[in-house]
């Protein structure tokens, strides 16, 4: 099954590139540690799900890109075409001259009306391509104006449009500080508004992946491309193909039904992390060798303390001793920062993949008291290695890893919001203080809830 | 993409403009060696047919005549005419003029009631001629001057008239103020009545201070001077020496200090204009630092203003660029932002400079600032990839910040002493349309203004407190 | 925290709704994997398709071996090859003869198309022995085809069928020796190259004993069809009621089951009717059609209601007449409806309601066509003319049992959540988020959530 | 052919007869004992009673047998007839009454198999349900699909006190689980149209002219065509049975009358009633429904006749075309709730044949007219789910103005 992507705005074009890209190298990776016919079956799946092929061989990248000004479009499509391995649909992109100017109101109330019937017609050729669609990657950052209007805006219209497949936003978080300077309206905004018409939102934490940029990949002189760069690598390592079952040697049809059945069902509970390991530069990898064990060992413990990366981890933080009531439950994960699940899915790829041992991840006390791990855990798996890592693990989870960011924000935008401040620009296309006050709520409601497991 | 007009009004705003587009020329020519018209020459250039008679525009292809987006007003000939007449002649043709000889005598209410009802007609043909020739126009820049009666009077009445002809299209003011021992007498009348039009039909007003201009260029040929600055610089490499110009010119007294202004326009624009990792439109300026309709005031710096000899510069130079944009020293205007509070600030930064040097810098710069409380994380930032020419990289601060008010306020001081004596006044009165009125309304304007930066200032000492959130019964 | 017994319900439903899903969802993707493998490429061996296995290193060289015809297969191909000749050249000789009764023949092309089907095979097991050089024997089949294109596809069909009618009349007896081969189509199998069903889909052919069993077991199941219902009025059909009769008079009846069930429906129907009363009742009508509906539907209504407690009667142990006294409903008079009271509307409805249990119909246990219970099933066309139509077909078929599971699922979590939240006093601090989680799931469907918050809060 | 082989079964060859129709009755029935076994459930002999148990296990499992529970002993394979047969509310207690190791019981298992072959046409379900399907087949209604859940499975959530998230959890998965089985039945159909488009002209039916994926897929594996040939060759002989079956069948009646005769002492009157109890509260409720509704409509048809009178010819057929509207809205209430109820469409399932779109019809019927259908059942249940919702709405809402204090925020709709 197929899954198309729509790149939105600066971010979204940006990163989109890198994920098609990653996904191409890593598919065609010829170091896939495993046999030839695994690795063609691997690429056959890739393909199907990530592109489509045209004539002269040049694989076909299953994206609509969307700007609202033209420069950055043309740089990714010339990136892509340059690449020589594949390439953008030559009919595929949508720019007009204008960017949206950070402002969130413009990019859903003015762009978005005025372009959708362009830019859904844009995306209908491009489901048409596929034999089977399984559903959409919308890629956007909600800090500025065409990601996150116009990304809220087409998540809309693409629920309404195709109300039965799937929907997975890919949000970039933007940095505490620093990027723009309305960006925690425009995020709650895009927040609010995702949460009724998207099925799961994946969210990126720039400040995070920075983090590893720097920590991990020993990267002195950080550009957005680098950072950009381990997005993708994040994103390939949950969506490259995995194994349909335990014991089963097909490759899953359905990555994206199969995750949200198993992550996001609940309407209140839609925010995804992604935590990978190992995560690490080219030249300490040819020193580095992992077991099972400690790969799955470090996971674990940066999903209860709630870390970014493997470095440091706090080791203190354990699970709460099952059996406590769920009372008491939450006031020590209040003090010991204990991080909750919901559910949790693993994806594990490479040598001996089948000797891992995830108990550990089955403990009760990691989730929910209203869910028992075997319906709040996952795992898939491959044997096949993922880009430069012999062994490598992936965990997406709908935890409470994005309640403080969440709480920041939603803090850091009602303040303003007390102060009135930047609300003119917003009247000014018709987004009222009662929307934001509506976003407010539902927001505040999300955070209570994830609060409260 | 884009476009933008330049509208230059009076002797101040023709000199900077002519500097304006020398330099953007030289910029285009550096980036685009292939001379090829592109979509970011377009964005201040059309490239005209000379073949065809009425001087068609071709959308692509090779660049055959440049000309500039730009329409000039002067109501004396002086300095349109030198322009004209000298290297820059071909970037401009008559169509694009408005002069008259007789001049405003520093008297605002000529500049504006009299020459703007007597060429409303001619400056509206003039912009509907100029924004047709564009395909998506996203801005006006006026460059005038407050202190003289054609830069403020007409300048500011062409604001009205833009607004109500181009609503959709911002209008950036850049704005030269009058310095203390300014020779025109009359200039405090101009300025504050300037003021209130800026207040009112201004999207983002760039305040520029002679002064400001004068000490920066004398304490860096102080500094180039007396070795200073060491063998790491260039010389004859300052942003504010037109060596290497488009085209030879002859060295003006006030050049340098127009070149400053220039050269904050071209920064402005280079991250809508050129491709980078960070774009920022232009729209994004004012969306970002404007949080009330009315603080639409920023105070500029630019750094470095001198080339360095090396380019791979180590990265205690490109921190001491960051560092100095928030200094008093390189303020376009005279302020210091770094003691008063900060509603919102921009930087721009061209060149080789990552999202981490950036970040680094917020970082190690933010203690030593101060945000509005609702505000502590006011940055908007920009990467473009394209340096200014002969730099390897350039950093542009905008702040919005309440240090523009002792400029207010100085200005209000100057204007209640004159006002006090009546003087001159009787000059402005004669003029139809002018009443007292327009001076008490123009007064009480720009107080408001100094009240809400007051108001503002007052929340400095309080302790920030979160206002409480919304209660969630669970 | 619901209550336990309201708990288990609930989450047995759910549960159950959740399996029955993912039953079909399993049944798809069977047949998914089997026409996948169906447009993918034919492999000339009978290798199942790649597919990705833990040790392909070994398969690979297994498969390598399985490459390699042996001598064996090569006799076998060189004799079917000898009878597919012979079988061309009596075809050739009675097209010329215009014997074939295909309607649909077209002669010129005819004549030319036979041989150019035989021929691929005779090529094919001439190469055989070679494998390393051979070349695509196929092509020679789609060359001399290319007129077919704008044939109508009869021609193909009724190619196909004589030259199956020759093989069947000669070559091929059901003998077991030979229906291996006979099984094998004459595309498919011969061609040694992989090839598309898409290129040569049009070339395969079923075999003769495939066509016989399936032409005779549609034919039996027609049979059976037609023997049960004239059985109808059939001498058996009597002995079977009286059996029943028999079996049924020691025992009361109906069962506990049924009762149940019954008594589910009855309720349902309360909760409904009485909804719509009020509905009804709350209604401002606008004129006097609109005061007339009302009332027409009223009348309806309280027929309806009749009905129901008429059939509330028929499942009384005591049957008819006996029901236990009801409060105001002295000697049972007051169950009897006034007639003067029923409307026309009702004649309709009334006459379903009133007939008591279907006979020997149980009420949950099989659907009018569960997996094709009754009527006996038989083979019967839908046709449809592009895949979009079939799409939409499915696709409505498939949102109306979720609409049906949906409903279901609405009304017992109505019934049970609905009391649940009824008493805000006694949940104390805990209702509000219970309260929310019940009208998501009963209002919004699940999707959507509301949000409650405090008085106190900033309301600006 | 079987109608021209009828004749009336005499009562001389009655001799004969009974021991073929039972043979055939045993080839029809899957895994059928032998006629002997029949003999000797009617004089109740223990050793014909395992070989019944296990017969009457398949009859009653739903569905084709797997491995699980053909595996199962035959103790549990008994006392799951026995809660079988009393769900379907078999009459006789004497079964319920026999004890679970199997061991006994074939008269009365004889008799349990008899009711079921006389209560409807058990065989041709049987057959019906492990038949071949050669073709691709669509049903054309929806009685087969995801609703009719049965009653909830008695082993589930022991774990008592549930968290209502969790139920939102489930409701939320089975939204997924919809939308999942969407996408891949579009999937199904595309390659379903493929396959027909690329095998057209090969199937020898002309009225089907393509191939279906079995078929299809029976010529890509032959292995699989042996198998399926084979499987196909069985359910003929089976058919066949079944068709000897129905042309013999009024002997085994008569017989199984001896049978029954023999057994008659056994049956019991039935003991507690059922139900009663629940009976009682719903009496109630529509009995008040009933006042409530007698006093509404007395109140109006007073006030309504007291006003109009009568109106004249125009007035009558007027009201006629009300008493036909009200009429079938009434009709769609009541469907709510009865079984199968308001089914005017096709049923059961189709083979598919891929026509082109202005070809003249065959038999069979066409596509549009089925998505009419369910469009129009679509719509249906979806003002009836509105209709539900709504309701809850209501009393919610009502709920909720009880307690002050709380601002309700709805989901905001657009």
């Amino acid at each position: 099954m197929s899954i198309v992507t729509v790149q939105l705005g600066q971010c979204g074009n940006q990163i989109g590139f890198e994920v098609f890209d990653a996904l191409f190298s890593d598919s065609h990776c010829p170091q896939g540690l495993c046999s030839k016919r695994e690795n063609e079956a691997y690429q056959a799946s890739c393909k199907e799900r990530f592109f489509s092929e045209e004539e002269n061989g040049v694989p076909i990248a299953r994206a609509v890109l969307v700007d609202m000004e033209p420069k950055v479009i043309n740089q990714t499509l010339s990136k892509a075409a340059h690449s020589g391995r594949w390439k953008y649909g030559q009919h595929s992109c949508f720019c007009q001259k204008q960017g949206s100017g950070n402002n969130w109101a413009y990019g859903y109330s003015v762009h978005g009306p005025r372009h959708k019937e362009s830019i859904m017609d844009l995306i209908q050729k491009e489901v048409e391509k596929c034999d089977s669609l399984s559903g959409f990657f919308i890629i956007m950052s909600m800090a500025g104006g065409t990601g996150s209007g116009l990304g809220a805006f087409v998540t809309q219209n693409l629920e309404d449009q195709y109300s039965n497949s799937l929907k997975m936003n890919q949000i970039i978080w933007p940095y505490g500080t620093g990027e723009v300077i309305v960006q925690n309206y425009n995020s709650i905004l895009t927040l609010s508004r995702l949460y009724r018409s998207s099925d799961a939102l994946l969210v990126h934490e720039n400040d995070a992946v920075h983090k590893i940029c720097a920590k991990l990949m020993n990267i002195k002189q950080i550009s957005f491309r680098d950072i950009n760069q381990v997005l993708a690598h994040q994103l390939g390592s949950v969506f490259q193909p995995t194994y349909s079952g335990e014991g089963s040697w097909h490759y899953r049809r359905n990555p994206l039904g199969d995750l949200m059945e198993n992550l996001v069902p609940h309407p209140e509970f839609k925010m995804l992390g992604v935590r990978n390991i190992p995560q690490m530069s080219e030249n300490s990898l040819a020193y580095s060798t992992f077991t099972w064990a400690g790969l799955l060992k470090h996971l674990r413990q940066m999903l209860i303390s709630n870390a970014k990366m493997e470095e440091g981890i706090d080791w203190q933080i354990r699970p709460p001793l099952s059996g406590l009531p769920a009372l008491s439950k939450m006031s020590t994960n209040k003090e010991f920062h204990f991080n909750t699940s919901i559910a949790n899915l693993v994806i594990l790829r490479g040598k001996d993949v089948h000797n891992a041992d995830l108990g550990a991840f089955k403990d009760p006390a990691l989730y929910t008291s209203w869910l028992e791990p075997v319906h709040a855990f996952n795992v898939w798996k491959t044997q096949r290695a993922f880009s430069k890592y012999e062994k490598s693990a992936a965990l997406v989870s709908n935890s409470q890893f994005l309640v403080k960011p969440l709480d920041v924000i939603v803090g850091k935008a009602w303040n303003m919001f007390a102060s009135k401040a930047y609300i003119h620009q917003y009247t000014k296309y018709g987004i009222e203080e009662e929307d934001f006050l509506e976003s407010f709520t539902l927001l505040e409601q999300v955070i209570a809830s994830y609060c409260n497991l | 993409m884009t476009q933008s007009v330049v509208v230059q009004v009076g002797q101040c705003g023709n000199q900077i403009g002519c500097c304006f587009w020398d330099l953007a020329l030289r910029e285009h020519a550096a980036v685009n060696q292939k001379a090829i018209y592109d979509e970011a020459i377009s964005s201040f250039f059309r490239n005209v047919d000379t073949r065809v008679a009425d001087g068609g525009s071709i959308s692509r292809g090779k660049i055959c005549s440049l000309k500039a987006r730009a329409v000039l007003i002067d109501m004396e000939e002086g300095v349109v005419n030198e322009i004209l007449q000298g290297p820059l002649r071909d970037v401009f043709d008559s169509k694009q003029l408005i002069t008259d000889i007789s001049g405003s005598g520093n008297n605002w209410a000529v500049g504006h009631k009299v020459f703007g009802s007597l060429y409303q007609e001619k400056i509206l043909e003039k912009l509907r001629k100029s924004a047709e020739h564009c395909d998506c126009l996203q801005c006006f820049f006026i460059i005038h001057s407050m202190g003289g009666g054609t830069g403020s009077g007409l300048g500011t009445f062409l604001l009205k008239v833009l607004e109500d002809e181009f609503p959709e299209v911002y209008r950036f003011v850049t704005s030269v103020y009058p310095s203390g021992e300014d020779d025109v007498i009359t200039s405090p009348y101009n300025s504050i009545l300037a003021m209130k039009e800026l207040n009112e039909h201004a999207d983002c007003v760039l305040p520029i201070d002679n002064q400001s201009l004068f000490d920066i260029i004398s304490k860096l040929n102080l500094m180039v001077n007396s070795g200073k600055l060491g063998t790491a610089i260039k010389p004859k490499s300052l942003v504010t020496s037109s060596a290497g110009a488009f085209k030879k010119r002859q060295e003006k007294p006030f050049d340098a200090m127009n070149n400053i202004v220039a050269n904050l326009l071209l920064n402005l624009t280079s991250s809508a204009r050129f491709e980078g990792s960070l774009n920022m439109d232009l729209n994004e300026i004012s969306m970002n630092l404007v949080p009330f309709p009315q603080l639409h005031y920023l105070v500029s710096s630019l750094t470095p203003l001198y080339t360095l000899a090396d380019v791979n510069i180590p990265p205690r130079r490109l921190d001491q660029m960051f560092s100095d944009a928030f200094s008093k020293d390189h303020q376009l205007i005279q302020a210091d932002p770094k003691h008063s509070l900060y509603l919102a600030c921009a930087l721009m930064v061209r060149g080789n400079v990552q999202i981490s040097d950036l970040r680094r810098n917020i970082e190690r710069l933010k203690p030593s600032l101060q945000f509005v409380s609702w505000n502590q994380e006011g940055w908007k930032t920009s990467l473009c990839s394209v340096p200014p020419v002969g730099h390897s990289h350039s950093l542009l601060a905008l702040a919005n910040n309440t240090c523009v008010k002792p400029t207010f306020i100085e200005l209000k001081a100057r204007f209640r002493r004159l006002y006090k004596k009546k003087a001159h006044l009787h000059h402005y009165l004669q003029i139809e349309g002018m009443e007292e009125s327009c001076f008490t309304e123009a007064m009480s304007s720009l107080s408001t203004l100094i009240e809400e930066y007051n108001q503002l200032d007052a929340t400095k000492c309080m302790p920030t407190e979160d206002v409480p959130r919304l209660s969630v019964a669970i | 925290m619901l209550p336990a017994g309201c708990s288990r319900r609930l989450v047995a439903e759910l549960q159950n709704a959740l399996d029955s899903c993912a039953e079909r969802q399993r049944q798809l993707e069977r047949s998914l994997r089997i026409a996948r493998r169906l447009l993918q490429a034919w492999e000339p061996k009978e290798t199942p398709a790649p597919e990705p296995t833990p040790r392909p290193e070994t398969n690979e060289e297994a498969q390598f071996s399985a490459c390699t015809p042996s001598p064996q297969d090569l006799q076998e191909l060189e004799l079917l090859t000898r009878a597919l000749e012979k079988a061309a050249r009596v075809r050739k000789g009675i097209s010329k003869a215009g014997g074939d009764k295909a309607p649909s023949l077209k002669s010129a092309s005819i004549a030319a198309s036979p041989p150019s089907r035989i021929s691929a095979p005779a090529q094919a097991s001439r190469r055989a022995g070679s494998r390393a050089s051979q070349t695509k024997p196929p092509k020679g089949i789609r060359q001399t085809r290319v007129p077919a294109k704008n044939l109508p596809e009869h021609r193909l069909l009724s190619v196909a069928d004589a030259t199956c009618k020759r093989r069947g009349a000669q070559a091929v007896k059901p003998e077991p020796g030979l229906r291996d081969q006979q099984m094998v189509p004459s595309a498919a199998a011969q061609a040694p190259e992989a090839f598309m069903l898409k290129d040569k889909g049009v070339l395969l052919q079923l075999p003769v004993a495939f066509r016989k069993a399936a032409s005779q077991n549609s034919r039996l199941w027609a049979q059976l069809s037609s023997a049960q219902t004239s059985d109808s009025a059939d001498a058996a059909a009597t002995a079977k009621a009286q059996f029943l009769q028999k079996m049924q008079t020691a025992s009361g009846w109906p069962s506990a089951t049924e009762v149940e069930a019954e008594v589910g429906r009855l309720q349902k129907a309360c909760s409904l009717l009485r909804l719509r009363m009020e509905e009804e009742l709350m209604a401002d009508p606008e004129d006097w059609a609109q005061e007339h509906r009302c009332l027409l539907t009223l009348q309806g209504l309280q027929d309806m209601v009749g009905q129901c407690l008429h059939r509330l009667r028929e499942l009384h142990p005591g049957g008819r007449g006996r029901l236990h006294p009801l409060k105001g409903a002295a000697g049972g008079g007051a169950w009897l409806l006034p007639c003067e009271a029923a409307s026309p509307v009702l004649t309709a409805v009334g006459e379903q309601l009133l007939r008591p249990w279907p006979e020997g119909r149980l009420p949950r246990a099989s659907s009018p066509c569960g997996g094709g219970a009754d009527p006996v099933w038989s083979p019967q066309l839908l046709l449809y003319s592009s895949p979009q139509e079939l799409q939409t077909l499915a696709a409505l078929r498939l949102r109306v049992a979720m609409l049906d599971q949906q409903i279901h699922l609405e009304k017992v979590l109505l019934a049970e959540l609905l009391p649940a939240v009824s008493k805000p006093e006694a949940l104390g601090p805990r209702w509000p988020a219970l309260c929310r989680a019940v009208h998501s799931l009963l209002c919004e469907g699940g999707k959507h959530f509301l949000t409650v918050l405090r008085e106190d809060a900033p309301a600006d | 052919m079987g109608r021209r082989r009828r004749c009336r079964v005499g009562p001389d060859e009655a001799t004969r007869a009974l021991p073929e129709a039972i043979a055939a009755l045993s080839r029809t029935l899957p895994a059928g004992p032998s006629p002997e076994t029949f003999r000797r459930a009617k004089f109740d002999c223990p050793e014909a009673a395992p070989a019944l148990w296990r017969l009457l296990f398949r009859v009653l499992s739903p569905g084709p047998p797997d491995g699980a529970s053909a595996s199962l002993s035959l103790e549990a394979q008994a006392r799951s007839v026995k809660s079988a047969l009393r769900s379907q509310g078999y009459p006789s207690q004497a079964l319920a009454q026999l004890p679970d190791n199997g061991s006994q019981g074939s008269r009365q298992l004889l008799l349990a198999l008899a009711w079921l072959l006389a209560r409807g046409p058990l065989l041709e379900q049987l057959l019906a349900q492990s038949r071949v399907r050669l073709g691709d087949e669509m049903p054309v209604c929806e009685c087969e699909a995801l609703a009719s859940p049965g009653p909830p499975a008695p082993g589930m959530g022991e774990a008592g006190h549930v968290d209502i998230r969790h139920l939102q959890w489930l409701m939320g998965k089975l939204r997924f689980r919809w939308r999942n089985l969407m996408a891949s039945q579009q999937e199904q159909c595309a390659l379903l149209g493929q396959i027909h488009l690329y095998t057209r002209g090969c199937h020898s039916d002309r009225s089907l002219g393509h191939l279906s994926v079995t078929e299809t897929e029976l010529l890509r594996d032959p292995e699989g065509g042996r198998q399926l040939l084979r499987r196909l060759e069985s359910e003929n002989a089976r058919l066949e049975a079944a068709l000897e079956w129905r042309r013999r069948e009024q002997v085994f009646w008569q017989w199984m009358d001896t049978v029954l005769g023999a057994s008659q002492p056994t049956f019991l009157p039935r003991s507690p009633e059922p139900g009663a109890r629940e009976l009682e509260p719903v009496a109630r409720e529509l009995q008040a429904l009933w006042e409530q509704l007698q006093e509404a409509v007395e109140a109006r048809r007073a006030a309504w006749e007291a006003r109009v009178g009568d109106r004249g010819p125009a007035w009558s057929a007027a009201r006629r075309a009300l008493d036909e509207v009200v009429g079938q809205d009434l009709a769609a209430l009541q469907r709510a709730w009865e079984p199968g109820g308001g089914l005017t469409q096709p049923h059961g399932p189709r083979r598919l044949v891929r026509t082109e779109a202005g070809a003249p019809g065959g038999p069979g019927l066409r596509a549009p007219e089925v998505i009419e259908a369910l469009r129009t059942q679509e719509a249906h249940l979806e003002v009836v789910l509105r209709q539900l919702q709504g309701h809850c709405r209501q009393e919610l809402a009502r709920l909720a103005r009880a307690l002050p204090g709380l601002i309700w925020i709805p989901p905001p709709g657009r």
